[in-house]
């Protein structure tokens, strides 16, 4: 494109330690962690904690629902929720996001329906939910694939002048597959308005991150591209935000791409058919436990006095609300239509494909006839 | 803008491929050519010449050398709303974009229950018979062509190089395009714009009564050739050239072979597996009690494809052919 | 090493693929294992499960995550004499490495004259059936049947499975080894280690006289059962196990054909440009004037593989089978 | 594998410009410049110079060969010799070369047959020479992906624990496939042995490095792999040679992988078929042919009388040889065997692939009995 590309003015590499604005037992973390950047006002840390107490009882609902057979396959974030809501809040209604199957609650945060978005782990359809409706891609499951749809919306969006950016999820696990690095080198190249949230939970299903790099972070690689890197402590919702706020800030407004490493863990299994403990101990996930992004930010906001007893009570009905609006939505047999396998294959029509249809329309009929 | 085509009485497919890029880009401001050399250079066959000159860099630009990144990124711009046209520089180089192709480019629409279009056309200089060291000759069209919700099309000549290209352009649906690189200097006289048949028929390009061979891209000359040599020997060979490889067009295949009985099908790329295995297996549950010989297949050999010196070896020629079609038991 | 086994009564396949792996390791300490979840977990199958313990991080270890990287470095690995078994996850976290499979591990031997042998397998937990989410039940066979230079193979047993892999672990052509995912649990009496028909050889399943069931990996059950229907319609059915996709046993399959003068090819994987297509088109070539009806192909749809929902309405059933072999004229 | 993978110990960035220990002008550069490398001796400063006349001497005379139609096709590596025969030169014979079609120079340089090299860009067969008599790879076309076997066989022989080490070509553009980062990535986790020469002519076919990366040079992608990575004027053989040496050596003694990126600058065409008219101007390729590499050795030699005329007329004659020599061998036709097409696609044998080895068998001896 037409875009001319120079040196990037200053090469810096990320901090070693991941930064952070306030600290794991929930007070403000000195200004020399911060990286230079500062707390979200008291009213997006609200929101940021409202939605993260959300998104924890609708994974843990759904975990349920998936222990109970309702659904197939459940990939939790249990423990990632500042990582992964603290991105999606920094996204504005207009930006796109790329989520993975991890992802779920990054999705239900952008608004949508739950229901929508467990048809696929229900089994219905692969993806139940219309992309276009909130400017939510897929759950994609080859890993880092998605990376490069969002490079290319981005570049796309840039070609017409739309001041949008994207926004895409890429697992530690996903960051050693050569997508990511065309992704990251065609976002620098082109100066795409993307912002890619690696989000490092440290593991790829039992393959812990020392086997997947030897970098001291994964955001080193960021200068290798000519483009910004940060190592954010991924259990800090108010870093999380605050640095993805300023990435997709800089984007929108032609500043070009931004690689952001969130340092967090997977606390539950890879999904329901995993065994963890083949492959870690008791002891390192109760470490992780006592990290909780929740509880950091709310003995933040309760010792601040911004968080009350009502505000808790209300967003814990509210949490409750959705959890049970869930259940019901997964209650009951799915409404599948064996027909509608034809039906958007190819939007021009084919003779083939229609005899094959027939077909099953026959087999359909005369089982409900011997019925 | 097409002036400078209408103007030419004898146009080559990489002149009528180049027009019908350059109309389409006129046409629909949506559509955007990016790849490997696609920019100043014109493409290593020169089918985007001077295309970056007259739109621009915002229209047509040079990629980073990554075809997986190029599909993916193209897909990205088509959930946009942009049309991308991208190249893959030879078949084999579009090996490392596969998992972007099958896994994403010909599910997105299924996966989205029709939501999420990809109005993406790649282009692939395909197939051998020009003399290019090893990987640059393979063809790849059976990958794409058993991959459901991709759509494959080939042209064999120039007119269809050009009506073909913008039909693919303007679907809704990936299209690979294959073009058979040692067609690309061939000539024919036409003025620019043509439409030829739809993308998606076969077309008969010679008359018979005997034989019925099924061809495309660069074997329908061969095809064409064969026939010639077969009217010398009293045999009368049809010659039908496939132009779409998926879909398949069973019914001018179809009454072709109910009007021959009999069926030989031509590709360069190895032959177990390969496409014509398609073409004789359906052609043959559909059309069985037509026919009086088996479905042959004359085809590339199951080996890769051979260095410039041996690939005359390894190419169906007419004689390979006419030596096939004798080995069907001729009653009087 | 194989006490372990050889007391077990009834293996399943994931056990007996799994003592094949450690039996083939004890034998030869050039077998190397890698690729994603291999170590401690043993594989998200659990096919390696404990082979880590018994032959340490030297013999077998977690790779990153990368298919390509994964093969590329196997292929370096067998150049300085190793014999890797490589596992790819599902089969289309395979087509990250589609480039390197294809334009390197089947095409090295040949490059080089002879000189630079790569005794690779890639085992591929393979199709559906397990009512997996998408992306994990795709049949990939096809691509690499097609492509010269591999060798593709199936079990369909847990004897097969034990049996096949040593064989396929001591070839000295790259073998792309598919275990049919939902067979994985499949029972077989038996003591190991145990040797059955050579790899390349396919094996008569059920005798019969009136159609051929000619099937492979998880369809072999389905014919299986099929034919168990069919007795009772009073149709005798054979059924043939091909077991080795590339290369194919016309010698087998072709002494059934003529037996029966009736076949039907079965698979997964969507029919178009499928697997079944060369076995229809290779059969006809060869047993034409023995076919009474033409070779029926059931199979997948020409569609994207279903969510699990939907999975029960695509993949062939007995009952579709007999229906589709109800649209033979059988005279009396 | 076992190997444990700590945080790498040095985190520091390559240099922003490239070292170097001989200047344009052919004077000892500033030890400012050097990066903390030394002059390699007298000797090794003179069959690096050899080795290069003989190199060039042959490139001009395959592109002339070329030019006359003996060969289908023929990249030159005219301006290269530097990093080509630089690179080699620190190979020790057990050492494993993973070239590209680039590298003939170097190729030739391992020892193998001139002719043998050339067969392949005649057409007669795609690898004539035998990998395992020179421990060189067949040149390779599919980009970058030569580099994932260099890091497969480093990996095998350090398990086998035999001090050798692999090196691989890697051209600029070739750096923007995934194969290129996962080889990077694999070679850090298993500390393997190989040296990645990042080849920077500063084009790939007709595009220019500014198109590929936008990182200050492709060697500030080593601290992401947490591997130690240089940058090197590509066009100093002394450097390339010192740094490639040191790399080397540490890679046979259990010090992981290294990446070298040296820049220089493709004088020729891609190939005999390219027309860099279209793409860029005189001036830049003159400016550059002013910086030759071996003009610049030449005159150090001369200037620290280490290279006489004597010298320099025996090196020239020699390099004369070679060159008649290699005239001859492409003289006269191929002698190619059509049979061989079908022996060495499978070690196994094939009924199928006789019976269509049968069929090119009668073809040949009825158009033999034919004429
Ligand atoms: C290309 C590809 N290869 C393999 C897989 C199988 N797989 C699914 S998830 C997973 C681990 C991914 O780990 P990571 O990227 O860290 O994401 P996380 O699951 O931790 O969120 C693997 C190997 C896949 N989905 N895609
Ligand atoms: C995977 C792949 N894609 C495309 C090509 C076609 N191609 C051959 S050389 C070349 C340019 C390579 O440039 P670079 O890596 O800088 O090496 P150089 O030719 O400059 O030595 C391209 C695009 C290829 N050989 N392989
Ligand atoms: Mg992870
Ligand atoms: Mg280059």
């Amino acid at each position: 494109m037409s875009l001319k590309v120079e040196t990037p003015d200053a090469v810096t590499l990320p901090s070693a330690k991941p930064l952070r604005l306030i600290d794991d037992s929930g007070h403000a973390a000195p200004a020399a962690e911060s990286g230079g950047f500062v707390l979200p006002e008291p009213d997006a840390l609200m929101s940021l904690y409202r939605r993260m107490v959300i998104a924890r009882r609708w994974d843990v609902q759904v975990s349920a629902l998936t222990r109970q057979g309702r659904l197939a396959t459940y990939p939790s974030a249990l423990g990632q929720e500042a990582s992964e809501i603290g991105a999606t809040l920094a996204m504005e209604e207009t930006d796109w996001l790329f989520p993975t199957y991890r992802d779920s609650i990054s999705v239900m945060t952008r608004g949508v329906a739950p229901g929508e978005i467990l048809r696929a782990f229900r089994g219905d359809w692969h993806c139940a939910y219309n992309p276009h409706e909130h400017r939510t891609m897929p759950q994609s499951t080859p890993l880092a694939t998605q990376a490069l749809h969002a490079v290319g919306l981005g570049t796309a969006a840039k070609l017409r002048k739309d001041p949008i950016a994207a926004l895409t999820f890429v697992g530690d696990g996903a960051t050693s597959e050569g997508d990511t690095h065309e992704a990251f080198n065609f976002a620098g190249v082109w100066q795409a308005p993307v912002v890619f949230l690696v989000q490092n939970n440290q593991f790829a299903i039992s393959v812990p991150i020392s086997k997947q790099t030897r970098a001291r972070a994964l955001s080193d690689r960021a200068i290798g591209y000519g483009i910004p890197g940060y190592y954010v402590d991924g259990n800090d919702a108010a870093a999380v935000y605050a640095v993805v706020s300023a990435a997709m800030r800089r984007a929108r407004s032609g500043g070009g791409p931004t690689i952001v490493e969130c340092l967090t863990y997977r606390i539950e299994a890879h999904t329901n058919s995993d065994d963890p403990t083949r492959y870690r101990g008791k002891d390192e996930v109760d470490a992780w436990k006592s990290r909780d992004p929740i509880e950091r930010l709310e003995k933040y906001l309760v010792s601040e006095e911004i968080l009350g007893q009502e505000d808790r009570d209300s967003i814990a009905a509210e949490a409750e609300e959705l959890a049970s609006a869930t259940r019901d939505a997964m209650n009951g047999e799915a409404d599948v239509d064996p027909m509608e396998l034809f039906a958007h294959v190819y939007g021009a029509s084919r003779t083939s494909l229609s005899e094959q249809r027939e077909l099953l329309q026959r087999e359909l009929s005369e089982s409900e006839a011997a019925q | 803008m097409t002036t400078k085509a209408a103007s030419t009485a004898s146009v080559t497919m990489t002149s009528a491929l180049n027009n019908a890029l350059r109309d389409a880009m006129a046409e629909d401001p949506s559509v955007v050519v990016f790849g490997e050399d696609v920019g100043p250079l014109g493409g290593v066959f020169r089918i985007t010449d001077g295309l970056q000159a007259e739109f621009g860099e915002e229209r047509i630009w040079d990629s980073p050398l990554a075809e997986s990144g190029i599909i993916g990124s193209a897909i990205g711009m088509a959930v946009y709303g942009l049309r991308p046209v991208v190249e893959m520089q030879f078949d084999a180089f579009s090996y490392p974009a596969f998992e972007q192709i099958v896994s994403h480019l010909a599910k997105m629409r299924n996966r989205t229950r029709g939501r999420v279009t990809l109005p993406i056309v790649i282009r692939i200089p395909c197939a051998g018979d020009i003399g290019g060291v090893e990987h640059h000759s393979d063809s790849s069209e059976a990958y794409w062509a058993h991959t459901p919700g991709l759509t494959v099309v080939t042209p064999s000549n120039p007119a269809d190089a050009y009506s073909m290209l913008r039909e693919a352009i303007r679907s809704d649906d990936p299209v690979i395009f294959m073009e058979p690189k040692s067609r690309y200097w061939s000539k024919q006289e036409m003025t620019l714009p043509i439409t030829t048949e739809p993308m998606d028929t076969a077309v008969v390009r010679r008359e018979g009564t005997d034989v019925t061979l099924i061809a495309y891209g660069p074997t329908v000359k061969t095809a064409l050739e064969t026939a010639e040599l077969a009217a010398e020997e009293g045999l009368s060979v049809e010659v039908v050239d496939l132009r779409s490889l998926s879909p398949f067009d069973d019914a001018t295949v179809g009454a072709s072979v109910r009007k021959t009985s009999r069926a030989a099908v031509l590709h360069e790329a190895a032959q177990f597996g390969g496409y014509g295995a398609e073409v004789a297996a359906r052609v043959t549950e559909r059309e069985f009690y037509h026919l009086a010989a088996p479905i042959l297949r004359i085809t590339g050999f199951d080996i890769p494809y051979p260095s410039p010196k041996l690939e005359k070896y390894y190419l169906p020629t007419p004689e390979r052919i006419l030596n096939a079609l004798n080995t069907w038991v001729w009653e009087a």
